[in-house]
């Protein structure tokens, strides 16, 4: 298997791509960011390790990336699916872009922690993409993970144990942490539209004071409109400042879409999306 | 927003071809129902976007009604098609964070029946009537309120 | 400046005491600032690691109105909002949290009196403990500031062992907080203070601020800022943690038609909307130019105006940031280049 | 404030005529000519634009503007009789006093205008301590010209010269005053250059062409003087977005010497 500064070396000499981006080492051991090396020579500071932890498919949408021209992109089995989605949803080109697979062994929750089977992030446990779906060039070697407890799903499950009371109240309450600092919505590789629904002013649909009527409609229309098209990769609650539990929505959309259409996001770049196809058969228990 | 338990407020978000037409053939055969509803009425079903909903309960409603062509006789083809897989997903969603699913209401109304609408609109106005004024969100709205 | 010695069990009882007597406490807690209820939530702990967000929305909440309005007919009738004059203490805060206070009345102070922050900040008792927390990204030293400076509380405390404390007492306010419970102190110990205060690990000083102050002065349009923006998400994560950002936002919001409120919100200069004209022209077009104006707002803009570095050094924005764009990294970068 | 009357400018643009609901306020409120308010629609927010009748007309107020965003546009909907609300006045004004005795050019495009004919019928009104008076405005065409009463008010008048022109292509069939953009037109004109002060507003690519003819002309830049534009919210120097290096534009501006503006880091 190729080692990942041969390959990014390779690309940008020949000229294939005039950037890679990709992680380098930052502070510690156990932290990394990301990094666009557009000479060869930065490649060598490129690493792969548990703690890649940002999904760089979030650079691909970015106006001041796509300058540059035809990218390579460092990409976890999980950040290849927002990949996926996004050549779904027509935002990139498959030809514009060149994706470099790493065999995935893991990552952790966060930076500055060891990875082990306490701390590897939730997602991974039940990873089925450790080997990307999506890849030009596929590096790095599978090997053990830890086993852990999914703890996200765990509370999702008590959350639908609750009454519908119980559960409003416990929403109102996570919501009422927020503090509009969109970092949710910049972290995540799908929210790409030029002017948010939040940032719509004539009319303001949602409104941009953190207080509680507008947190709880801003967090209810952004698990919406990601409804059937998050792919799983847990950025929005690693960036949230206030730990609000967003994977708590995010997924459960995911599994609804799942229960109910048979859905995942991101596995299929010529499948019609979920909300904009539609099945005569779908389910109307709920219509009158 | 004063004896909200006798006088629910409910708007309704309904399909120009279809529902409109049911509760206009309702006016027109003088079929009599409760007059809580708010009508607000748009080209198709698939132009009904969860922001309104949102914002109808922001602003008071007690409930909220959405109505449109029976699959197959939209007026765009496809229009009710895309917004029932949408509705799938969005009132799971409400149900999941705590809101009531008998505030939200969804039904089929074409334009032949309306009776149907009638129907649709009483019963709902009494189940919504039942439940009160939707507290929760009431409370939310009231933060930071004048006077305290 | 006056020394005194509490022990624990008297701080504790203290804090009981002021509850009992409707004071708000405000302490740093697992995740945040919080106001607690009862006092064994307290926080003792100088080492500590920095809450996520700072203390900063008990004095500048994150949305607060500013106006009521009720409108009937063609007129409108205007009722303004009153801060309530509710006693809060800041307990155990860091010495970098403590001095954002005296920042931030810099701007709210000069020309206009924002009153809707001098009411909370006069009503504020600021009691800063001693930190013996540094990562790699602290940098108090670098902007004058330490992990024992008392500038900024009114009462500063430092830990001499795990159940006694030195108090200094900073300020008149701080002096009046104490008054009532002055059976609870006892005779200060400053010999030893001093000692413990010297062996405290203080972050490395990594750049000179007047440097990089004139630096920025001269490089306006240098590439380095475009090698920031290219990996800036975009997010206000920096600007809302930050003890020291304080742009906001105005909009009205409504209850009904005739009913609603005019808020204040945080707002970051981050975001594209943030100098976005009406007509679509927009000054700060690019996530390069709006990182440059939050480096140079910080370093140069403020400093020249109000004589006041607008960074405590804490670290929170590049700990939280998605991207760890790392404030205290680009500084120094910057402190090199200016220095070649 | 009370609107008191509705002037439809062009298609997009509206002026208004404000008194005070209360009299009170009225008589404690003065202005200089170049401040700002911050006029608000309640339950739609709160806009920025100028002042743009005279501090020497009293007897009521005159604001213009163009139906850009939200509030313009809820603006726009309003009728005679509504009310709105007006904080203000901010920022700095027309260093009036130091040109006295001088000749004036004021130069203006488009919306423009409205900041600059606050100064032109304070100028006028003190017609005696002015030396020459030259009006150069422009616009997109001839419908976008605001203030068509007073531009031929002004050009009747033989103390002053007035010069109208539209862009190219924006001409009617009737249309007797100048065709061309601002900029060479004022080439063309060649106001006096000494002891003149020049007061410049318009769009800000009408800004950028016209300085360097003004400094051809031989104007000093301490003379040339224009108002910026930035996005506003509080109109105190507090909410950080007007911000444009060391200056608040809502405090030491919105007026600026083309000097200052040459020092400030290019970003408006």
């Amino acid at each position: 298997m190729d080692d990942i500064k041969t390959v990014a070396k390779e690309l940008l000499t020949s000229g294939k791509v005039n950037a890679v981006i990709g992680y380098i080492r930052y502070g510690n051991d156990k932290r990394t960011k990301p990094f666009i090396a557009q000479k060869p020579e930065d490649v060598d500071k490129f690493v792969i390790n548990n703690f890649i932890l940002n999904n760089l498919a979030v650079y691909l949408t970015r106006k001041e990336v796509s300058k540059l021209g035809k990218v390579a992109v460092i990409a976890k089995g999980c950040d290849a699916k927002a990949i996926t989605a996004l050549i779904q949803e027509n935002q990139i080109k498959k030809e514009d872009i060149h994706v470099i697979g790493i065999n995935c062994n893991g990552v952790t929750k966060d930076f500055d922690i060891d990875f082990n089977s306490e701390n590897i992030a939730g997602k991974c446990l039940n990873c089925d993409v450790r080997t990307p779906k999506l890849c030009d060039s596929l590096v790095g070697a599978l090997a053990d993970i830890p086993s852990g407890e999914d703890l996200k799903l765990k509370m999702i499950r008590g959350v639908e144990a609750k009454n519908a009371e119980e559960r409003w109240d416990y929403f109102e309450d996570e919501f009422n942490k927020c503090i509009k600092c969109y970092a949710c919505r910049q972290a995540c590789p799908l929210c790409y539209c030029e002017q948010c629904i939040v940032d719509k002013s004539i009319p303001r649909w949602i409104e941009s004071s953190a207080t509680k009527r507008g947190n709880f409609s801003w967090n209810l229309i952004r698990a919406f409109h990601l409804a059937g098209r998050c792919i799983g990769c847990n950025e929005c609650e690693r960036a949230c400042p206030m730990d609000i539990p967003l994977s708590l929505l995010n997924r459960k959309m995911a599994m609804i879409a799942k229960d109910e259409f048979n859905y995942d996001a991101g596995t299929d770049m010529n499948a019609p999306t979920l909300v904009g196809s539609y099945d005569l058969k779908d389910n109307e228990d709920f219509i009158e | 927003m004063e004896n909200k338990n006798q006088d629910p407020k409910i708007v309704a978000f309904v399909c120009n071809w279809c529902t409109y037409t049911g509760a206009d053939l309702a006016g027109t055969s003088r079929l009599k129902y409760q007059p809580n509803v708010r009508m607000i009425k748009l080209p198709c079903t698939g132009r009904i976007d969860p922001v309104f909903i949102i914002k109808a309960f922001e602003k008071g409603a007690d409930g909220v009604l959405v109505s449109g062509c029976h699959p197959g006789d939209c007026h765009y083809n496809a229009g009710n098609y895309h917004a029932r897989r949408r509705w799938i997903m969005f009132h799971k969603l409400l149900d999941y964070l705590g809101i009531d699913e008998s505030r939200l209401h969804f039904s089929w109304v074409s334009a032949s029946e309306g009776k149907k609408f009638v129907d649709v609109v009483n019963a709902f106005t009494n189940k919504v009537k039942a439940k009160g004024p939707f507290k929760k969100y009431e409370n939310i709205n009231k933060e930071f309120v004048i006077n305290g | 400046m006056e020394e005194k010695i509490i022990s624990k069990e008297n701080l504790l009882k203290l804090c009981s005491d002021l509850l009992k007597n409707n004071v708000d406490i405000v302490t740093p807690g697992e995740k945040g600032y919080i106001k607690i209820k009862n006092e064994s939530e307290i926080s003792l702990n100088s080492k500590s690691k920095h809450t996520k967000a700072s203390f900063k929305e008990y004095v500048f909440p994150k949305s607060e109105p500013i106006i009521y309005y009720k409108k009937n007919q063609s007129d409108v009738e205007i009722i303004e909002p009153k801060v309530e004059e509710k006693t809060t203490v800041i307990f155990g805060a860091k010495p970098c949290d403590v001095r954002s206070i005296s920042i931030l009345s810099k701007i709210f102070n000069w020309d206009y009196k924002d009153e809707f922050f001098n009411v909370r900040s006069r009503n504020t008792v600021l009691i800063g403990m001693m930190c013996e927390y540094a990562d790699e990204f602290c940098f108090c030293t670098s902007v004058n500031l330490s992990p024992t400076s008392s500038d900024g509380s009114d009462v500063f405390l430092v830990p001499h062992d795990e159940n006694t404390f030195g108090v200094k007492i900073v300020t008149e306010k701080g002096a009046d907080l104490l008054k009532p419970y002055e059976n609870y102190l006892s005779a200060g110990n400053s010999e030893k203070t001093k000692a413990i205060e010297a062996s405290v690990k203080q972050p490395e000083k990594v750049f000179d601020a007047e440097k990089v102050r004139q630096w920025i002065s001269g490089n306006f349009e240098n590439d380095y800022w475009n090698s920031i923006g290219k990996m800036c998400l975009g997010c206000a994560q920096c600007a809302f943690v930050c003890p020291v950002c304080h742009c906001f936002d105005i909009v009205d919001e409504d209850y009904n038609y005739y009913e609603g409120r005019r808020m204040k919100n945080w707002d970051g200069c981050q975001f594209d909307m943030f100098t976005k004209h009406a007509s679509g022209h927009n000054p700060r077009d690019d996530q390069s130019k709006r990182y440059r104006q939050r480096i140079s707002h910080k370093f140069k803009y403020y400093p020249d105006k109000f004589e006041e570095i607008l960074c405590t050094g804490c670290g929170r924005c590049s700990r939280g940031c998605p991207v760890t764009i790392d404030i205290k990294g680009i500084v120094t970068e910057i402190n090199e280049l200016a220095i070649k | 404030m009370e609107v008191k009357e509705v002037i439809t400018e062009t298609p997009d643009t509206t002026t208004f005529r404000l008194q005070f609901k209360d009299p009170e306020v009225a008589k404690s409120f003065n202005f200089k000519a170049g401040q700002f308010g911050e006029y608000s629609v309640f339950g739609e927010g709160e806009c920025t634009f100028c002042i743009a009748s005279s501090p020497t007309r009293m007897e009521y107020l005159e604001c213009s503007f163009k139906k850009y965003g939200k509030v313009t546009s809820a603006l726009a909907r309003l009728n005679v009789g509504d009310t709105i609300g007006l904080r203000g006045p901010y920022g700095n004004y027309f260093p009036i006093d130091e040109m006295k005795g001088k000749n004036v050019v004021f130069i203006a495009g488009g919306i423009g205008l409205a900041p600059v004919r606050c100064i032109i019928d304070n100028v006028l009104d003190l017609r005696d301590q002015f030396k020459d008076i030259t009006i150069i405005y422009g616009a997109r065409s001839v419908a976008d010209l605001v203030y068509k009463n007073l531009l031929k008010e002004w050009q009747e008048r033989k103390d002053i010269k007035t010069i109208v022109t539209v862009d190219p292509g924006g001409e009617t069939p009737d249309w007797k005053g100048e065709i061309g953009f601002v900029p060479s037109i004022v080439e063309k004109t060649a106001p006096k250059s000494d002891n003149s002060v020049a007061i410049i507003c318009g769009p800000p690519i009408m800004i950028k062409y016209t300085f360097p003819v003004m400094t051809k002309l031989g104007f000093r830049e301490d003379d040339i003087i224009t108002t910026l534009e930035n996005r506003m919210k509080c109109g105190l120097g507090k909410c950080g977005r007007c911000n444009i290096g060391n200056v608040y534009v809502c405090k030491d501006g919105p007026v600026f010497t083309y000097t200052q503006m040459k020092e400030l880091p290019q970003e408006f």
